[in-house]
Parts: structure tokens; C-alpha cells; sequence
């Protein structure tokens, strides 16, 4: 074969600076033909900067072989679990970018900038609607962020309240995102563990063990990281209130329930979307994304600053709530994130966003059912938007780990699920299918699984190698975080 | 599919759902098809100011010449709709662009080490100083005015779930032993473009760190923080992207040196090696991966150094693009394209009979203009002769911002523009 | 290998017809809430149309997929002789769909179109300066479109000159392009071929017995086919204007001469050019295109319609020559492409365009020097544009065809270059860098092309199987000429 | 690389041209950078009508709801920078393509065989009036009346060089053994939908092929020609492939029955198999090629079917991807929308004291108006309210066409701007 490939190249190792030759520019710039005003002193300027030269063209050619290395929604199959990778319809796309809005400057006078503000508004009021909590900002710029927002609002009702020195604790699920503790440590509070029952919900008396004065909140995620309903959540939420705790909502799920259950009803507090998520705004390799923050009348004075009102003339204003935690961007937020977002929620309607829910949650429960039996299912019972596998018994039977799993399902044509969370199910395979992804998909994405277990059993070396045939065998990972190398030129970091 | 999941309609699967609550009513505007959605949203993005109008704001977001390659390349679907690259055999593309960001914003900033961006500027900055008090151990930070009011609000609303004072200071001096970092902002808020190598002396010799916010446009001109001595860099990178659109999405440089590496916040991009050589024969190829993971929610959880997770994956590689397009030759010239032109717009202001441009030492793209009239008043009047003017200022402490407007002139304003500036401020300061 | 690719699909075999389901909508289309106006009889309509359906991610994901299997300018090097396949600046397509342009309606009163008519007639301005030939129609949409134009208007020159009936034949020389003799024979003339002398110049003898009163023209490529000038075309000129015929140009091949020799001033009476070859409008997989042809005073009053004219209040008008072969098109023309080579023009002014044509020769004859030696060059001098080798060699020592050569180079990372063109280089392989390939690329593709001449000899089955890394091997031609299949769903053609 | 080439600059490389006439003085407009030039070029669309001013032209180029998705695909690279596919093994995507365009166009007309595409409708009517002349051996067509003019000048330009003549004729009993075919437009020029079966009798009596110009977007509605007799068909693709662009690039939609296979114009792509199962196992695999290029110039040069070689493939490509994201239902409901809106439009106008509305028969999107004053006139007045009008067509023999201006309303007129008219015809109507 090799004589087949005769030019095997290692494209990585030539980065755009080693692409470069001196004297090539890809742009020209206008020359100043004005009076010349002398510069600054020579101590305040810099000598060049080390870029690549490249033409335009190749340039151009150099981050089009790059995308052709990547896997995106449009590639295929992308049950990565509790990312929810949705189609992203293309006129989303389009309208953000629409000139009006593309050149709005953050700091114009709200007068020249209500076609943008109306537009955030109507999206405020339907994320209001959708979540039955009353208040929301859009300034948070990812779910984490978002958390954020939510887990410091309660810190200032707390210091209102006078307790922020005696709550401390935040409690938190052993099957939460790592964002969550994560977030709770940002906000100065320290973390217990919540335990998750047999069923798939939290323990109940750990909870009531654990609820005392010393409380601040409770972070929860519904549906949770298992795919499955928070049974009793409605309950929990009294238990918490009667503690004088708040009830935090990760909401980063929020696909499985839209139009069907609302967290304001269930008793949230407060509680964060992920519209790169449910509202299908493209994920773009990791962002940017949008967490906006939806809240109970109680806790709407904290919300971050800006929050959007309609004035007496029907005017939209950016205003800041009386006690608000302040700001969480520079100004106010990821606008062509939420202009995707809105335009998602117009297209749809609450009928769409059932049938959203609604098939999200169908081809959760056909893959399961297809899958059912080839690999552990640790919770075994209908899921929501996502079903958790378990690998154990190819490890154990055959030495071959979920890692192996997912890598070998890239040469079946699919991106690999989330794996090795949540953290209680072991050797996870975490599979979210999407309400955008047809039966047929769906059918070959179990089928591959199906044939990997086959072959976890026949044929455990092909998946202890696997990937074959994407664009790259499997990295040195090890290596990488040993020994850095974090830029060009190498070396020059130390690492 | 209903059948063989055993339901016999989608509702069926929501039965675990508390029946109390389950299908509540909702109120959301009606259905819009395609065309409907495109007409709808062509109105509304008329109802902002016209593109074409005559702009002068800037105060944080600045119009900048992009290069069409970049709106080209970033629209790549393969790009565009992709995640976290997790899995690094099939996510080379955003890997492999995010190696090369890191590495331009390490050139550009003088630093070691970058991570691949956070959420915008403001708080990059707070996170720089959440690392400053980790590594310092120390309660408080100093923020030098002028400093973007957003930028500094930012800092105080991270500072206080950490617990962390802030204080503004208007000198280096007054940076003390109680302060994890000194930030300044190149150029400052008023525009100024500030010495740096004094402040960053002043903050190590009080044992706190140097971080420097700036504009990595202007760094294409002006001495590197990591030459003058900071410590960590922030920065951000929306101009370079594309348009300001109402100020997001943006991405928030940071950058600092090396013993920091492993305090940093957010993902981090290192180069390795495959494993194996391919089937096909020839040596093991070079990859990218995610990397140092260690420092992150999804290991650490709450023992993280951030919480950060999905970032601004897609902001940061228009950045990429744009800077590299430049190269450094363009980059050069367009700063100091940037800059005369900035400067010749000023000159003509201060020619006016009836308006000053007072300076607070040499600067870059924004300069201060008071005219005879309240600040509020002449951009009143601006406003009616179709011209945006600059931020009013006018409530800052500096005298050089007493009654004053904050304009910005980049490389990208129009000489249109300049001129029906001119030709308002004429007519007004006659009037006036 | 193969249990390492568990998914070998015919990608092909699955056409959008052949994935659709029923039911599915990639778009929807607002319902008509307004009166109900009773459709026309039935007799008048039609039951639906068989298109296939599906969601918009599966459309997408089809073309997008589909995409991925082409190779264009921005994967490589694409060195197709006599196409020019230069690197397209992505600013002219954006400027090209501005919303002024793209909206302006082809019927809009001239007032209405000012911007669109004021580019073209600049664009038209700086082709008769490059062609040094006063009189342009932007009107043919391609090269051959406007060869059409052009001998068009000889015809009615001559049939105003009341010689149509003598003058039928044109000289047509053995090395041009499909094109030429098809062109005349479409306008109703004999083609009378002049052979390539063993200096690549026309025989001056075989001219001058040939040229009587019963010819009407000679077209001529400048640069030839072969790369090279034309010797003593202008000596040709004269004779041809003696003997009372026209002089009509190919100008496909202007990208090697552009600002530094004018066709009006050697003679030449009427020239089209490709735009899209030398004015680097994108080719789009096989179009658009645009083909202006230019001329002189004397044949101005037959270019086609419409021909644009600033009148004396500045307007541009669309007219008509009085004495007009007519329309080509049932409107204005390619008018996109030429918006697109109107900012190419104005990106590179004169020094730009004259550094164009430089380093185009200056990239031909580095492949030359490059090569020469490896493979047979029958004219074997300095070139202009491209240069045009020839695998006899490799075919009669080892039985490689250039046909394999131009397979195996896909396997070496490149497109093929043009080949058996022209008709009188056997095995010919017709080689065009364009200025737009760096000396790198230049030299990476002669190492190719001198590795592959290593191989014919050594291994020459590796050659005659390739290509082997492509997404398809070798197609069978024979069969789908033979049987053809030419649409969805399969026979119904009858073929 | 000069040294390696022999030369000492590049002016030694044109040594072969005539000194006389080497470098001679061209004056070119002054070089510009890419901002430079995306200004002027801002500057010249906005010296265009404004896209958002009501306007009713149609006449050949009709306003389109195009799915965004078209642009999205037709933008990627791959599809844009590629040239004829004449390698196919890396050339699929433009060939698999081809081929999905040649099944749609056949679907459409009810043809049997489809090329994928030449320059537009007319040049494609043209060329279908020389493959009837070569099949039929006759010197003489027929064009019906009402056809676009811009056609029938476009058959008189092509016919002229092959001597044919060229008939206008107004009933199809006027096509005789002299006629290659008989050319009729669907729906006409004056918009009314002809019945073509009738027609093609007639055609087909006199020994002649029948010919149907067709509206493709109409056909979604429209009895296929293939269906009422038509021997070939031509239209127009360009307005489902995109916005009008002041008319092009289009693309000239030509197929034809089985029998004329082989004396068609144009590219043509089959399907084949691989000769060989891929390396790695499995069967040969499907592929597309370009096919039957036999009837080709650059093979059969004087002797070719036409001297076509580059043609539209791009449009036609945006063409395939809009009418298979409307699908068989979507296309069906567009085209119905399209008749309501211009039917409700129509009734409207009607409705107007002062105002006729003419009919010849059924119509499609195209109605003719008549007011009080001369068509000019009318059009003018509306002009000045800001209102483009139809088409004047008050030239035309047919009686309705009498002072008359031609209105185009689509799928895609919003009703502002039909209410915009409305306004106007009554502020003048009252006037008049
Ligand atoms: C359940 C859950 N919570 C929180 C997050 C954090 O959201 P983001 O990545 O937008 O910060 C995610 C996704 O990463 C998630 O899946
Ligand atoms: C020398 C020459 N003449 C004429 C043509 C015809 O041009 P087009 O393909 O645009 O019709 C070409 C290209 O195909 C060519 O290379």
C-alpha cells in the first residue's frame, strides 16, 4: 500500500509560522497619504512581531485543509451526551449577521439600538414563559457562566438576609457537571456531596441529613446527567425552602423538557439555559455560547447587569437591577449568540419546541431499547434526552475500556459519545441522539455499537488501536501534559 | 419508532414527569417559516442605526478593516459545528487553530504561555486577578484609572464571591503589600497609552503581580506588556474577529508567563505525537490535544482554577485569522494607519474655533473633544446633524474629561465620516 | 486493513432521491391566509413533481459530503494547462453580492442600475486599454460564447460588405482549441486547418497559400496552445487584412501577456477573453464564466447588445451597435463575474496586472527548467504561460500512458494538468502553474511529476492503477458512454 | 528562480514579443487595497434602486423565496474554485451533483434526458432551435407569440450564423413543413398559462418538434411539457438559484426525449461503477463522469453538437439544492403561493376606480394593468411615489397589452410593498 501514498506528510508538524517565506502578505493595507504625525517615543513602541507571511492564497489553503480535519453536526452523527449536538439551521446564521445588527456599537444610545433590544427582549420574555421564572438577563456567555451568575445572586440575598456568614455550604449531586462545584468553590462556598439512589435520584436522606441553617443552596440538574427525571424534585424544593436554602437549577438540559415541565412550577429559584445547546446555536469547536439566567421574583434584583425592561414609550432599556451582582461581561453579552437563539425559539413555536422535546426524548429511548443488552445499563429504566451505558463488562470480560469504545466508533463513521461521566457510572458511555437525528441515523449509530461489542470480544485489538482510518491514530497524550509544548516556537514556553 | 420504544404517542414518555405540573400552558409568539423569519428579523435589524451613519463611539470596541478571509474561513462548517474537541483524532481543525492562537497571542503580548481564550476581556481580567490572588495569597487588588468601567465592575463581581477587595488607584504607588496584582489598562480608558514598565516596577517591588489589559490591535505598535514587565496579559480579541455586533460574541485574551501555566484558567492546547505510526508506514505525525486538563472543572470540580468550560472557540480563530492575514508587516501598518488618521481627525477638532482636545500624554486612537456646551448637549447636537458622537465622559475625575466627549478614529472610519464630523462640529460651534 | 474500515459505503450509489423519506421538509413555506382564487383547469396542471425529501441536516450533510470529494484551488495546486487555474481573491465575491448588486432587476430602468452600469463600463474601459482594441460587449457569458460573437460580427461585416457568399472559409490553426473550428462551424463556415511549424509558430508558407478571397478569417490563439508566442503574427496580421479577411484573437491565454502587448496593436481586428481564467473569477466546477470580445472601430458596429455608453449627463446607458449581431443572452451577461473581475482589476492596477503576467511565465518556465530532461519537450524553448511536455517517452519505453501520468500525479497530491491538448503533442501533458503557485509548490509538483517518470520505469502497474488515495479509483468511461445512466431513477432514460 | 530560468528580470521573458509593440502605455484606474476597494464597490450597490423599494418588474427575472441553505452549500470552496470535472476520481462532488441537477430538470420538464446546464433560457432555446433544425433538416422556425423578446433576439443571433429563418408566429396552425419546430413559452410573456398540448399537435402535424420555454418554478404548479408533448424544453434556472444580480449569472435549463440523446448541447454526466474493487476491499464503487463527449468541441470540434464549453455549473448547482429543499410538497406549495399572491394583488388593482386589469386567459404571477393615462406615464407616477412598475408592454400587438404595464407578483413580494402600490394606483387613479 505505502507505495500506493507516496507523499505521507506530517501536516501538523508545519504550523502557519513554518509555512511562512519573508516579503508574502495575504492583505494590503492603505497607505496614509495625510500629514504624518511623528510617533510616540521609541521606548512606548515595539519592534515587529513575530507572524507568519503567507499569501492569501495560502493562507487560505492552510485553514482549509485544517477544517477538512474536523467532525462537525454537518459531518454526521454527534451523540456527544449532555451537549446536545443539534442541527443548526442555517438562517440563524444568517439573520445574526445581518448588517443592522453586525455593526450595532455596544455603547450607542438605546435609541439606535432597538431593533437588537426588542429582539432580546422578545427572547427574555419567551426564555420567562418557557422556564416559568419571571426575571431573566442574557448577560452570561456560557452555562458556566451562567452558574455563576445564579450561585453569586444567592450569596447577595444572603448577605440581604444577613446568613451569607453562617451558609456556607452548597450542596451538589455526585452526577453534576464538574461546573458545578466548580462554580459553588468560585462563589466561596464549600461543597458536599449529594449521593444519587439506586433510581436514579438524589438520595433523599442524605438531603434531609444535610439541610440545615448552614445551607446557602442546592444545585441541581434537570433532567440529570443520567438522562433521567429528578423524581421528586417538586418535594426536595419544599424541603429546601423550608431550610432557608435555595433550590439552583442546572438547566443545561433543558432539551428533553421544553413546552412539558417548567422549573419556576417545580419550585427553581434560579436556574441557567444553555442555548448552544437546546436553543441549537452552533457550538463552533467550543464556543461562543450563551447561559442566560432565569430567576424567581425574590431573587430578580440580584440578576447581572444589564437586564432588558420596555419603558413607558415602549422603548427597550438596558437597565441594572437595584441590588444586582453586577456585571459578568464588558458589556452585554453574546448578542449574535442570542439573535441564533431567538430566531431558533420564532422558527418553532411552543408546538415545535414540544415536538423538540418530544422526539429528543424518543430517539433517547430508541437507542436505548436498540442498544438494550449489548451493554450494561446501570439505571435501567425509560430515559429523557440521554441514556447512560456502561462498559464495565468489556473490561472486565475482555480488557477493552469505554476509551476503546469510543475511539473505535470513529472508524464507524460517528463521533463518540461522552465518556467517563457522569463520574458515578463507571466506564460511562454517555449517548445523546438528538431530536435532529432521523431513525435510520440512529439505527446505524446502535448497529456500530452493536458490532463493537461483538468485536470487544472477538477482536479487542483492532479497538485497543482504533481510530484507523480518521485523520490521526491516537495521540501522546501522556507526553503532552509532561512535557508542554503550548506554542510556537516550540521551546520558547519552557515547558 | 413509537412501538418499538412501547408508548403509544410522545407524551406517554414524559409520564415520570409530576402530572401537577406536566404540560403547563405557555405563551410564545406563533410560528414563523423561513421567509417569514428572514423578513421579520430584516426589519428588526433596520430598526438599529443605519450602518452607513457616522459613528465615533469606541470606549471598548472599535471599528476595525477585517479581512474577508476571515469571515470565509470561520464560516467553514467544519469549523462552525463542531464541539470541544475531546476526541483529537477527529478535531484536528479546531485543535491545530487553536495552537496557532495561542501562539499569536503570546507574540503579540510578550508572554510564555495563553490559554484559548475566555469569555471577553472584562473577565479574562477578573480571572487574572483571582490568579494573582491564588499565587499571592493575598486578599485585595489594585485597578489603575482609568481604567473600562466594565472591565473594573467585572472584576468586582468575581473579586466578591472570592472575597477579594478591590481598589481603584490612580498610581502605581499605591500598589501595597495587601495587593495580589496591579491591573492597568494599554491604552487606558481616556486613551492614553500608558508607560508601563514604571507601573510593573512599582507592582513587583509591593510583591504584587503586573497585569496588563490591552489591545492587541494597538499591540501592534506599542511595546509588548511581557517586554515592560507584566505578568499576566489580557485582552480583547472581538475587533480582530468581525464586526462589534452590539458588543458580543467576544473573546477574552489571556496570556501570562510560564510559572503561571498551571494556575491558568480555561483549556489549553499542547502539541504531541501519535501513539503509533500510521497503518500505512512513515513516523508517528504531530497532533494537538487538549491539555493540563488537571487544572479543570471536569477533574478537578471544585478544586478547579475555573469554571470556565465552553469559551469562544470561534471568536478566537477569526482573531487568528485576521492578525495572521495582517502579518506583521500589515499589522504594523494598520496600527500607525490607525493612529495618523486618528490624529489628523484630532487635529482638525482642535483647529475648530470653539473646541479643545485636551491630552493627557501621547496616545493612540481616542482622543478627548470639549466644545463650548455641555458634553451631553454637543452630542445632542451631533446627534441631530445624523453624527454618533463619542462616549460622554464627562463624569470622569480626570479634568482632562470634564466636559468632554471620548472620540474614536480608527483605520476603518470612513474620511466621510471625518468630514461630516467637521462639518457638524463647525456648524455647532458657530452656533454654540 | 479492511477490519479496520468496518464501513466501506458507495457513497455514490445513494443519490438525495435515493435518501428521502416521506414526510420529511428541509424548509417550509408560509401558508396564504388571503382569499382562495380557484386554481387554472386541471388539465392545465400537473401532479407532484418526484423530488426527494429530506430534513434540512440531511441535505445539508449530503452536499456538504459531496463537497468534500471535489478538489478546487483552495485544496492545491491545480495546474490545468490553458485554464488558468489561479488562486480566487475571496473579497470579489463578496463585493459581487453586496445587496445593491445582488437585488438590481435586469428589466430596472437604467437610473435604477447606475452603480452596477458605471462598474461595467470601467470594467469595459480597462479591457480596451489591456487589449488596446476600443470597442468591448460584456455580453458572452464564456470564452466560446464569445468566439460565437466574434465571428458573428465578420459575418456581418461581410455581408454588408456584400462578400458573405465568397468569403466561407476560416483558417483555423491545428493546435487550437475545440472550441475555435467549432465556433465557425456553428456560424455557418469550413474550417481550413493550418499545421503548428517545428518552431510552435503557424507555417507562414501553408498562411499565405491558403489566404484567397474565399476566406473570411483566420482565429488565432496568442499565446499559442503550446505556450508560446506567436512569431510574426503581426507580418500574419498584414497579409490577412491584404487578402481581406479578418484577424480574429483568442485571447484565453491573456493572463501571459496582460500589460505588455496589445492585441489591437498587432493587428488583430476582434479577441474575446475568459475572465474567468485570466481575471480569476472562481470556476465554479464548470462555470459561470464571462467572455467580452473586443475590436476594432471597424467591426464596433456588429457587437453584440447590449454595449455600454456614458452619455452626456454622465448616465451609462445599455445600447445597441446599430448594425448589432444581436443578443447572446436574454439579458445583460454574466453580470456577477464581471463584477468580480472588475474588482480583480481594480485590486491590481496596471503594475499589479503586469506583475501577473510576469510571474506567470516566470512560474512556467521554472517548471520547465524543472523538468526538462524527464519527459519529452517537442518545443523545446522558453515559454510564456505554460509549457506542454509529452509522454512519449514513458509511453513507448515502458508503456505508461499520460493518461496514467495525469492519475498517478492525484496519488502525489496535485491536480493533473491539461492533457492529449493540444491535438499535435502526442501524450500530451499541458502544463499552467499561474502566477498564484509559490516556487515551493512549482518545485513540489516537478518532483512529482520527475518521481512518477522514476516510476513508469521501475513500476509502472502502480501507474496504470492509479489513483490509489483518491475517493474513487478509475472509472469506467466505456461503460457510461456505451449504457448510459443519466438521471434519477435509473433506465427511465432508457439509455 | 530568475538565475534558474536564465534570465536577469522578468521583461527578459517576453523577449519573443515584438519590441515595436512591447510595453506599451495602458492607463488603468489606480490600484486599490481591499478596504479601498469594499468601499468603492459599497458605494456603487448603494448608487443601485434601494432593495428594499417596491418593485414589480418581472418580464424574465422573477423575485424567489431561496432557502438559505443554497448559498450556505454553493459557498463552500470546494464547489467554488473547482473546474470542469475532468478528473472525475477528485471531482465527484461537482459530477454527483451534475448528475442530482439532471434528474431534477428531467422530473420537472417530464424529459428523458437533461445536459447540466448552458449559459441561460435564451442561448438554450437557441440551441434547441439548431437541434431541431439538424434532426428535422429544415431552414426555417417557428417562434408562438407571446415570447420574450430577449429570446426570440437571442434564436434570431444564433439562426442567423447557421441559416435558419425565423418566424414569428401567433397560433400554432401557422407551423408548416418548412418549420424545424414550433417554440412556445410557458407561461407566455404576458404571463397567461398556455395550454401546450394543443400546440404540440399542431407541431407534431406539420412534422415539426415542439418546443416549450418553461418557467420551472411555474412547473411546480404547471402540467409538465414532457406530459402535454413537448419534444424538448429550455427555461430559466437563475431565479431559483439565487437573487436576480441584474440578470445573471443564470443558468439555461435544457432537455430533451430520449431520441435527440445524442444531438444535445452541452456536458452531459453518467453513472458508472469503478473499473477495479477499491484497495482495501469491497466492491467497485459508484461514480459519475462526463459522458457521451463524442457530440463534444474539443473532440468533435467543427463537427460538435455546439461550441459550448464552460457553462453555469455553479447556478445550476444552487438551482438543484433550492428545489430539493422545497421538495415535492414545498415546491408545489410555492408555486400555489405565488398564484395566490399575484391573483389577490391582481383583484385588488382591479378593484381600483381607473384601473383594468386585462386577461388573456389563466395566468400565473403576471397580470397586465391598465390605468387612465399612458403606460409611460403611469409607470412614471409611480416612480415618483417610490414604486418600480411593471414592465411597459404597451408596445405589444396584443390587444390587452394596450397602454397596459406587465406586473409581477411572487411568493416572495411582501405585502408592504404590494400595499405600497395599492396606495399609489389610488393617489393617481384619482389624479388621472
Ligand atoms: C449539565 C451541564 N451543566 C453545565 C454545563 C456548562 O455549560 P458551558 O459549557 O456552556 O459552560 C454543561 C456543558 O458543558 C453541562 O452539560
Ligand atoms: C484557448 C482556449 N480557447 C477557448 C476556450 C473556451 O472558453 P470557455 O470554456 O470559457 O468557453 C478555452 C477554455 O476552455 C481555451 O483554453
Amino acid at each position: 500500500m505505502s507505495a500506493h501514498r507516496p507523499r505521507s506528510e506530517d501536516f501538523g508538524a508545519q504550523l502557519s509560522f513554518d509555512r511562512s517565506t519573508a516579503g508574502r502578505r495575504a492583505v494590503d493595507v492603505p497607505s496614509w497619504d495625510g500629514e504624518q504625525t511623528p510617533l510616540p517615543d521609541a521606548h512606548l513602541l515595539r519592534d515587529a512581531v513575530r507572524l507568519p507571511e503567507l499569501s492569501q492564497g495560502g493562507l487560505v489553503r492552510y485553514y482549509t485543509a485544517l477544517s477538512a480535519l474536523n467532525y462537525g453536526i454537518d459531518s454526521g452523527t454527534y451523540p456527544l451526551g449532555s451537549c446536545t449536538m443539534k442541527y443548526n439551521p442555517k438562517v440563524d446564521d444568517l439573520v445574526a449577521s445581518l448588517p443592522g445588527f453586525a455593526t450595532a456599537h455596544p455603547q450607542a444610545a438605546e435609541e439606535d439600538a432597538q431593533g437588537t433590544l426588542r429582539t432580546l427582549l422578545e427572547l427574555r420574555r419567551g426564555l420567562a414563559e418557557i422556564t416559568g421564572l419571571p426575571a431573566v438577563s442574557l448577560a452570561p456567555a456560557a452555562g458556566a457562566h451562567g452558574e455563576l451568575a445564579g450561585v453569586l445572586m444567592i450569596t447577595r440575598a444572603l448577605e440581604d438576609r444577613g446568613e451569607l456568614e453562617t451558609r456556607r455550604r452548597i450542596l451538589v449531586p455526585d452526577s453534576a457537571h464538574g461546573t458545578n462545584p466548580a462554580t459553588a468553590a468560585m462563589a466561596g462556598f464549600t461543597v458536599t456531596q449529594i449521593p444519587t439512589g439506586p433510581d436514579g435520584s438524589l438520595d433523599r436522606a442524605t438531603i434531609e441529613r444535610e439541610l440545615d441553617e448552614t445551607v446557602a443552596a442546592m444545585m441541581v440538574t434537570v433532567p440529570n446527567t443520567l438522562g433521567l427525571w429528578e423524581n421528586g424534585i417538586e418535594e426536595v424544593a419544599d424541603l429546601i425552602h423550608e431550610a432557608g436554602a435555595y433550590l439552583y437549577g442546572d438547566g443545561a438540559n433543558l432539551n428533553a423538557i421544553m413546552g412539558r415541565v417548567r422549573y419556576g412550577d417545580l419550585g427553581f429559584d434560579v436556574v441557567h439555559l444553555n442555548l448552544h445547546k437546546s436553543f441549537s446555536t452552533p457550538h463552533g469547536g467550543g464556543g461562543p455560547g450563551a447561559g442566560p439566567v432565569c430567576c424567581s421574583e425574590e431573587l430578580a434584583p440580584y440578576l447581572p447587569t444589564p437586564v432588558l425592561e420596555e419603558d413607558a414609550a415602549g422603548l427597550v432599556r438596558l437597565t441594572a437591577p437595584e441590588r444586582s451582582i453586577g456585571r459578568l461581561q464588558q458589556f452585554h453579552g453574546n448578542i449574535g449568540v442570542l439573535i441564533r437563539a431567538y430566531a431558533y425559539m420564532r422558527a418553532l413555536g411552543l408546538a415545535g419546541l414540544r415536538a423538540v422535546s418530544g422526539q429528543a426524548v424518543l430517539n433517547a429511548n430508541y437507542l436505548r431499547v436498540l442498544m438494550h443488552g449489548h451493554y450494561d445499563l446501570p439505571y435501567d429504566r425509560p430515559v429523557l434526552h440521554e441514556v447512560v451505558f456502561s462498559g464495565t463488562r468489556q473490561r472486565r470480560e475482555y480488557g477493552v475500556r469505554t476509551y476503546d469504545i469510543a475511539k473505535r466508533l470513529i472508524d464507524h463513521g460517528f463521533h463518540p459519545p461522552t465518556v467517563y461521566f457522569p463520574l458515578i457510572v463507571e466506564e460511562a458511555l454517555m449517548l445523546e441522539p438528538t431530536e435532529t437525528e432521523p431513525p435510520e441515523a440512529i439505527e446505524a449509530l446502535a448497529e456500530a455499537l452493536i458490532a463493537i461489542a461483538g468485536e470487544s470480544a472477538e477482536d479487542p485489538e483492532t479497538l485497543h488501536g482504533a481510530p484507523w482510518t480518521a485523520p490521526l491514530g491516537r495521540l501522546d497524550e501522556a507526553t503532552a501534559a509532561r512535557r508542554p509544548v503550548l506554542r510556537w516556537p516550540d521551546g520558547k514556553d519552557g515547558g | 419508532m413509537l412501538e418499538r420504544v412501547g408508548v403509544e404517542d410522545l407524551d406517554a414518555l414524559f409520564a415520570d414527569l409530576p402530572a401537577a405540573y406536566r404540560d403547563p400552558s405557555i405563551d410564545l409568539p406563533a410560528q414563523l417559516t423561513e421567509p417569514e423569519l428572514i423578513a421579520l428579523l430584516e426589519e428588526r435589524a433596520a430598526a438599529n442605526a443605519d450602518p452607513g451613519r457616522p459613528n465615533f463611539l469606541g470606549a471598548g470596541a472599535y471599528r476595525r478593516s477585517i479581512p474577508s478571509i476571515a469571515a470565509h474561513l470561520t464560516s467553514r462548517s467544519e469549523f462552525v459545528t463542531a464541539y470541544t474537541p475531546y476526541q483529537p483524532e477527529i478535531s484536528q481543525g479546531t485543535l491545530q487553530t487553536a495552537f496557532e492562537y495561542q501562539s499569536v497571542v503570546c507574540e503579540l503580548t510578550g508572554m510564555d504561555v495563553s490559554n484559548t481564550g475566555l469569555y471577553d476581556v472584562a473577565s479574562a481580567t477578573a480571572e487574572a486577578c483571582l490568579l494573582a490572588a491564588r499565587a499571592t495569597r493575598r486578599g485585595a487588588v489594585a485597578l489603575l484609572e482609568p481604567i473600562h468601567p466594565g472591565t473594573a465592575d467585572v472584576v468586582r463581581t468575581y473579586a466578591r464571591g472570592a472575597g477579594i477587595r478591590v481598589d481603584l488607584v490612580t498610581s502605581g504607588d499605591e500598589a501595597t503589600e495587601e495587593h495580589a496584582c496591579l491591573v492597568a489598562q494599554q491604552p487606558d480608558f481616556l486613551g492614553t497609552i500608558v508607560d508601563l514598565e514604571p507601573l510593573a516596577e512599582a507592582a513587583h517591588a509591593a510583591g504584587a503581580l503586573f497585569v496588563t489589559v490591552a489591545d492587541p490591535f494597538a499591540l501592534g505598535l506599542l511595546r509588548s506588556p511581557g517586554d515592560a514587565g507584566a505578568d499576566i496579559v489580557t485582552g480583547e480579541g472581538r475587533d480582530l474577529a468581525g464586526a462589534p455586533a452590539y458588543g458580543g460574541p467576544s473573546v477574552g485574551l489571556f496570556a501570562a508567563r510560564q510559572q503561571y501555566l498551571r494556575q491558568m484558567p480555561g483549556r489549553i492546547v499542547g502539541r504531541t505525537k501519535e501513539l503509533e505510526a500510521p497503518p500505512d508506514g512513515g513516523e508517528p505525525r504531530t497532533g494537538y490535544v487538549l491539555t493540563l486538563q488537571a487544572r479543570e472543572q471536569f477533574i478537578r470540580r471544585e478544586r478547579a482554577t475555573s469554571n470556565v468550560s465552553t469559551a469562544q472557540a470561534l471568536i478566537a480563530l477569526a482573531f487568528t485569522v485576521t492578525v495572521q492575514a495582517l502579518g506583521p508587516r500589515g499589522l504594523r501598518e494598520a496600527a500607525e494607519l490607525c493612529y495618523q488618521r486618528a490624529h489628523a481627525a484630532a487635529a482638525r477638532v482642535a483647529a475648530l474655533p470653539g473646541f479643545a482636545v485636551p491630552e493627557r500624554g501621547p496616545w493612540f486612537q481616542e482622543f478627548l473633544v470639549r466644545g463650548s456646551v455641555p458634553a451631553a448637549t454637543l452630542a445632542a447636537a451631533l446627534a441631530e446633524r445624523g453624527v454618533t458622537a463619542g462616549l460622554d465622559v464627562s463624569d470622569r475625575p480626570e479634568p482632562e474629561a470634564r466636559d468632554a466627549l471620548l472620540f474614536a478614529v480608527t483605520e476603518a472610519t470612513p474620511d466621510a465620516h471625518v468630514a461630516a464630523l467637521i462639518a457638524a462640529l463647525t456648524e455647532i460651534g458657530g452656533a454654540a
